[in-house]
């Protein structure tokens, strides 16, 4: 049981990455990297996680001394989440020159022709 | 290598892979017991080192915020790219016309933009308050612009974003933040050092940097969104 | 101690205000802004190897310095060695900037420049970061410009496709390697590299320490382009405009072994040893020689220096695998002198672009006539990959050889040997079809880049200022050759290099501010045994070159295993991503094999 | 650990899976609004509502919109 927010990160990175190998779309190739993406986040929280603490934000209300999850795990994947929107989107605008180039979206399509 | 060839390629390693991922993860400590010292020792003296209560804000904009620097040009250099990549010398002349959806759409689409983009600048200014901040308001604040876009004001929208000024509200955001970080060393500080006055716990005018760091992170994000919303766009309405 | 965080902020800075800006700047002005900054981190990061040389410089941004020994900040350790790598960058970006202003025919958009700064700032900070996870985040920022980077001739499918493969690859070896610092983070409460090797240090490696050094070590060598991880890496420096490639081929893959040598000895070298040192020469081994086969079957000048690049990276990370030392002062002086040679080669591809219009040898045979000069760079650079004595990239060559066989390994000199030879036979190969039209005009064993990959666009003519372009690679191949006559360069490495895996000291200095103690400088000299193997590396290189143009036939014997090897190299990104987890498992497995 | 992590946990595994299994895109976009709702409620049950504040505009706003210009964009000829 205590291992199970841990084991949720190893199946999404696999699946994902069973995605991405498998992707007959561009597009949805871009998406699989996402989830790959999101396993690393449950991880990070999954650690940072402290039975019956809860968010790092204190007030007169809530003091210092009753303690809390962890903050810096949290830092971490804050930031990474509204980054990774970009990211894509880079990924993406690239997807769209190469169907703009090469009139496919299929990975498979685009092997190389060496002579 | 046939697709087939690939499957079973894969299928083997990545199931040792995950073998040897689950070995690894089996020396973690069990869920809900870490004791990272790192984080406990954030969370005991923040708010009394940094008069912030929301210790993951004063992560992000002080102890941490170089990293946070860095997550910022990212997020920076991954729109410059997309601008880079869909460059295309567009037909200033040539708007794309408005896609004048039904009146209620639009009526609705309206109304809502103005409370929207409060709520964004909401979010941003009390992010090391409460949870929210720079990150999240940036981007409520830039889809309340893309609602001019959805009830169909393409005009409005550009005319509320034109492209010298998104461009000027990017590259300052990004710039303010390293800005900051080279003010603290000719204050005598180090990089990024927090050499403001701290202020009172619980009111917006605490924190020393953070909530200029902050502010810094919600016009870049914000920024970003919409420069990268409006990349998107005008790839739509090209011929 | 102020030029730490500025060799960082000034280009980023800089980046910020071309952005903000650049629709009210003359046209030239950015070129101007790009040069000056990068003069400048050449500069800066040449005085920070000599501030660092007798104490490292350890910078705690925020000013938030260790308590108790718990780093509460983010921080950067400065020393030679890292400072070295950073001015490596800085000349390069330099050369780069400088033969850009040129290269180009077309008005460059503002965002070339944002993001090649953005890029340099990236690099000096991962060079330098002594945090697992602010390393992190400037792997991910230079990634990400190098991707769009990658892609800047839109107007090219295999560019789009080469920057595609280059972002997928890349971001899952990044994904790999934040599991790894997820683990070592959950394992010891730190970010802090010395902090966490202090904690490791405790106790015997057990799976999560393995797995963590696997995960760690994938991402890092995704990005340097080690066999089986380095598919992205041909097609992406293949496509990518010359002055973007002199920044690749130059210091970024490298940059990336730089950072395997930092996390092996400051955080797993107590509870791994030496034990996973023969894993590590193995895969620097399969690269080396994979690598400079393939250089030797390609046609295409970009494509053949991004195998060179690729081979090369398997001599440094030999250098690091050896585990002491001499063998990572050996890769480091290496990295600086090679990556010096690269770059300039790089400068006279363009220069070739240009003006031939084409890169690819069997279609250049001949016409390279019209620049002798930049043949003649083509010909001593490629003499510097054979390591030709006594000139700079001999110095390291020579040092990495008696590495070895100070650790045990002497059977790798002959594996040093054979990749040199072969990397620079094959651009002899090349110089000797194109500047001298030497050999045939066909060669069936040759892989020929499909069109538009190695074509230069539009009609070739005389650049305004043909200067801008071969001053530059003048310029650096003088600096990589000339590095040989740099006093006492190896012992200095060597000295460096060993307050560098000296782990427990170092930490101590790091987290309690107690120095690390720094030896004399030892007396390293090269062996009459360098010189024979330097000197039969230049003749089997020559000779190697010679057979390729006229007795082609010769070599047929290994077509077929090399078809197999070249098919395997075909731009499909799922293929990529498989080799990426076969190469993964297998480390892992071999990481568990030899740990205990 | 307390029932309703367990049910964010279980949904999480199903949402991923469910993403990289549908394979037509504009189908996987309204997915993957769904799966980083999923998301959404895993991080506000361990504790981090800063993070899950970001999924959440993330997810519900900035990643839709993207995906659906770039599929609008290349929807003919494919």
């Amino acid at each position: 049981m205590s291992f199970l927010p841990y084991a949720l990160a190893a199946w999404l990175f696999a699946v994902g990455l069973y995605g991405v190998v498998t992707s007959r779309h561009l597009v949805h190739l871009v998406v699989c990297m996402t989830v790959i993406q999101s396993s690393t986040y449950v991880l990070l929280l999954g650690i940072g996680y402290r039975t019956g603490k809860k968010a790092p934000i204190f007030s007169s209300a809530v003091p210092p001394q009753v303690g809390a999850v962890d903050p810096v795990v949290q830092a971490l994947t804050l930031t990474d989440v509204v980054v990774s929107v970009t990211v894509t989107a880079l990924l993406l605008a690239l997807v769209i020159e190469i169907w703009k180039r090469s009139g496919t979206l299929d990975p498979d399509e685009l092997r190389r022709k060496d002579t | 290598m046939s697709r087939r060839a690939r499957l079973i390629l894969f299928g083997g390693s990545v199931t040792i892979l995950v073998a040897l991922l689950v070995w690894g993860l089996t020396g973690l400590p069990a869920f809900g017991e870490f004791q990272g010292q790192y984080g406990r020792i954030l969370n005991s003296t923040t708010q009394s080192s940094r008069h912030v209560g929301n210790v993951v804000a004063a992560v992000v904009f002080d102890y941490r915020g170089f990293d946070t620097l860095g997550e910022e040009l990212i997020l920076f250099a991954s729109v410059m790219g997309v601008a880079l990549l869909l460059r295309e010398v567009r037909d200033e002349g040539e708007r794309p016309r408005d896609e004048v959806r039904s009146d209620v759409v639009r009526a609705v689409g309206l109304a809502v933009i103005g409370p929207v983009v409060v709520l964004g600048l909401f979010v941003v200014a009390h992010g090391y308050l409460t949870p929210g901040g720079g990150f999240q308001g940036g981007v409520v604040v830039a889809s309340g612009l893309v609602l001019l876009y959805a009830a169909g004001e393409y005009r409005a929208y550009r005319a509320a974003s034109p492209s010298s000024l998104v461009d000027l509200a990017e590259g300052a955001g990004a710039g303010a933040y390293v800005a900051v970080g080279i003010a603290a060393l000719l204050a005598g500080g180090l990089f990024l050092e927090n050499v403001v006055a701290l202020g009172t716990t619980g009111t917006l005018a605490s924190g020393g940097t953070i909530p200029i760091l902050n502010a810094a992170a919600g016009l870049e994000v914000a920024a970003a969104l919409v420069l990268l919303f409006q990349e998107f766009l005008e790839e739509l309405f090209e011929e | 101690m102020t030029l730490v965080p500025l060799v960082v902020a000034v280009p980023l800075l800089a980046a910020a205000v071309l952005a903000a800006f650049g629709h009210f700047l003359p046209a030239r002005f950015p070129d101007v802004v790009a040069v000056a900054v990068a003069a400048f981190v050449t500069v800066a990061s040449v005085i920070l190897i000599f501030r660092s040389s007798d104490e490292t410089i350890h910078y705690w941004f925020g000013g938030w310095r260790p308590r108790n020994g718990i780093a509460l900040g983010v921080s950067f350790s400065v020393d030679p060695l890292g400072a070295a790598l950073a001015a490596l960058v800085g000349v390069l970006a330099t050369a780069a900037f400088v033969v850009s202003w040129d290269y180009f025919r077309e008005r460059v958009p503002p965002q070339f420049h944002v993001l090649m700064l953005l890029f340099v700032g990236a690099m000096v900070g991962f060079a330098l970061s002594s945090d697992l996870f602010n390393i992190f985040v400037f792997f991910e920022l230079m990634s990400v410009a190098a991707y769009a980077l990658t892609s800047y001739r839109i107007e090219r499918p295999s560019a789009v496709q080469g920057a595609i493969n280059f972002a997928v690859v890349n971001s899952i070896g990044a994904f790999m390697l934040l599991i790894g610092i997820a683990l070592l983070y959950a394992r010891t409460g730190a970010l802090n590299l010395a902090q966490m090797g202090q904690v490791l240090a405790q106790h015997d490696a057990d799976g999560l320490v393995i797995v963590a050094f696997t995960l760690v070590a994938v991402g890092f060598l995704t990005k340097a382009g080690a066999v089986p991880f380095h598919f992205w890496l041909s097609d992406a420096y293949a496509v990518a405009p010359a002055p973007v490639c002199i920044l690749f081929a130059g210091v970024m893959s490298d940059l990336a072994l730089h950072a395997v040598a930092r996390v092996y000895w400051l955080v797993f070298s107590g509870p791994l040893g030496t034990d996973v040192r023969p894993v590590l020469i193995g895969v620097g081994v399969i690269t080396a020689l994979i690598g400079a086969v393939m250089a030797w079957l390609q046609a295409g000048l970009k494509r053949m220096l991004a195998f060179v690049t690729i081979s090369h990276i398997g001599l440094f990370l030999i250098g690091i695998a050896l585990l002491t030392a001499r063998g990572l002062a050996a890769a480091t002086v290496y990295v600086v002198a090679d990556g010096l040679v690269k770059g300039s080669l790089f400068c006279a591809v363009a220069q070739l672009a240009r003006r031939v219009g084409h890169t690819d040898e069997l279609v250049c045979h001949g016409r390279g006539r019209v620049i002798p000069g930049t043949g003649v760079i083509v010909v001593v650079g490629a003499l510097g990959l054979a390591a030709i004595p006594p000139l700079g990239t001999f110095v390291p060559f020579g040092l990495l050889g008696r590495s070895a066989g100070l650790a045990g390994y002497g059977w790798l000199a002959p594996v040093l040997v054979l990749a040199t030879a072969l990397t620079g036979g094959a651009v002899l190969r090349a110089a000797g079809r194109i500047f001298l039209g030497l050999g045939p005009k066909r060669d069936d064993l040759l892989v020929s880049p499909p069109p538009g990959e190695e074509e230069d666009v539009g009609l070739a003519e005389v650049p305004r200022r043909g200067a801008l372009l071969w001053v530059p690679a003048l310029a650096l191949l003088i600096c990589g050759l000339g590095l040989a006559l740099t006093p006492g360069i190896s012992g200095h490495a060597v000295r460096h290099a060993e307050r560098f895996v000296d782990r427990a000291s170092l930490a101590r200095e790091t987290l309690h501010g107690v120095r690390a103690p720094l030896g004399p400088v030892p007396a390293v000299h090269a062996s009459a045994g360098s010189y024979l193997y330097g000197a039969v590396s230049v003749l089997a290189a020559v000779t190697l070159a010679l057979l390729g143009l006229y007795r082609s036939r010769a070599l047929r014997i290994v077509a077929p295993a090399a078809h197999r090897l070249k098919l395997l190299h075909d731009g499909v990104v799922g293929e990529y991503v498989t080799w990426l987890t076969v190469g993964a498992a297998a480390l892992g497995v071999l990481f568990a094999a030899v740990v205990r | 650990m307390i029932p309703l992590q367990l049910m964010a946990l279980a949904l999480v595994a199903l949402g991923g899976l469910a993403v990289v299994a549908v394979r037509d895109p504009l189908r996987q976009v309204l997915v993957l609004g769904l799966y980083g709702l999923v998301l959404v409620v895993l991080f506000v049950v361990f504790q981090a509502p800063d993070v899950a504040f970001s999924e959440l505009v993330a997810s519900a706003v900035a990643f839709p919109f993207i995906l659906l210009a770039a599929l609008a964009k290349m929807r003919d000829r494919k």
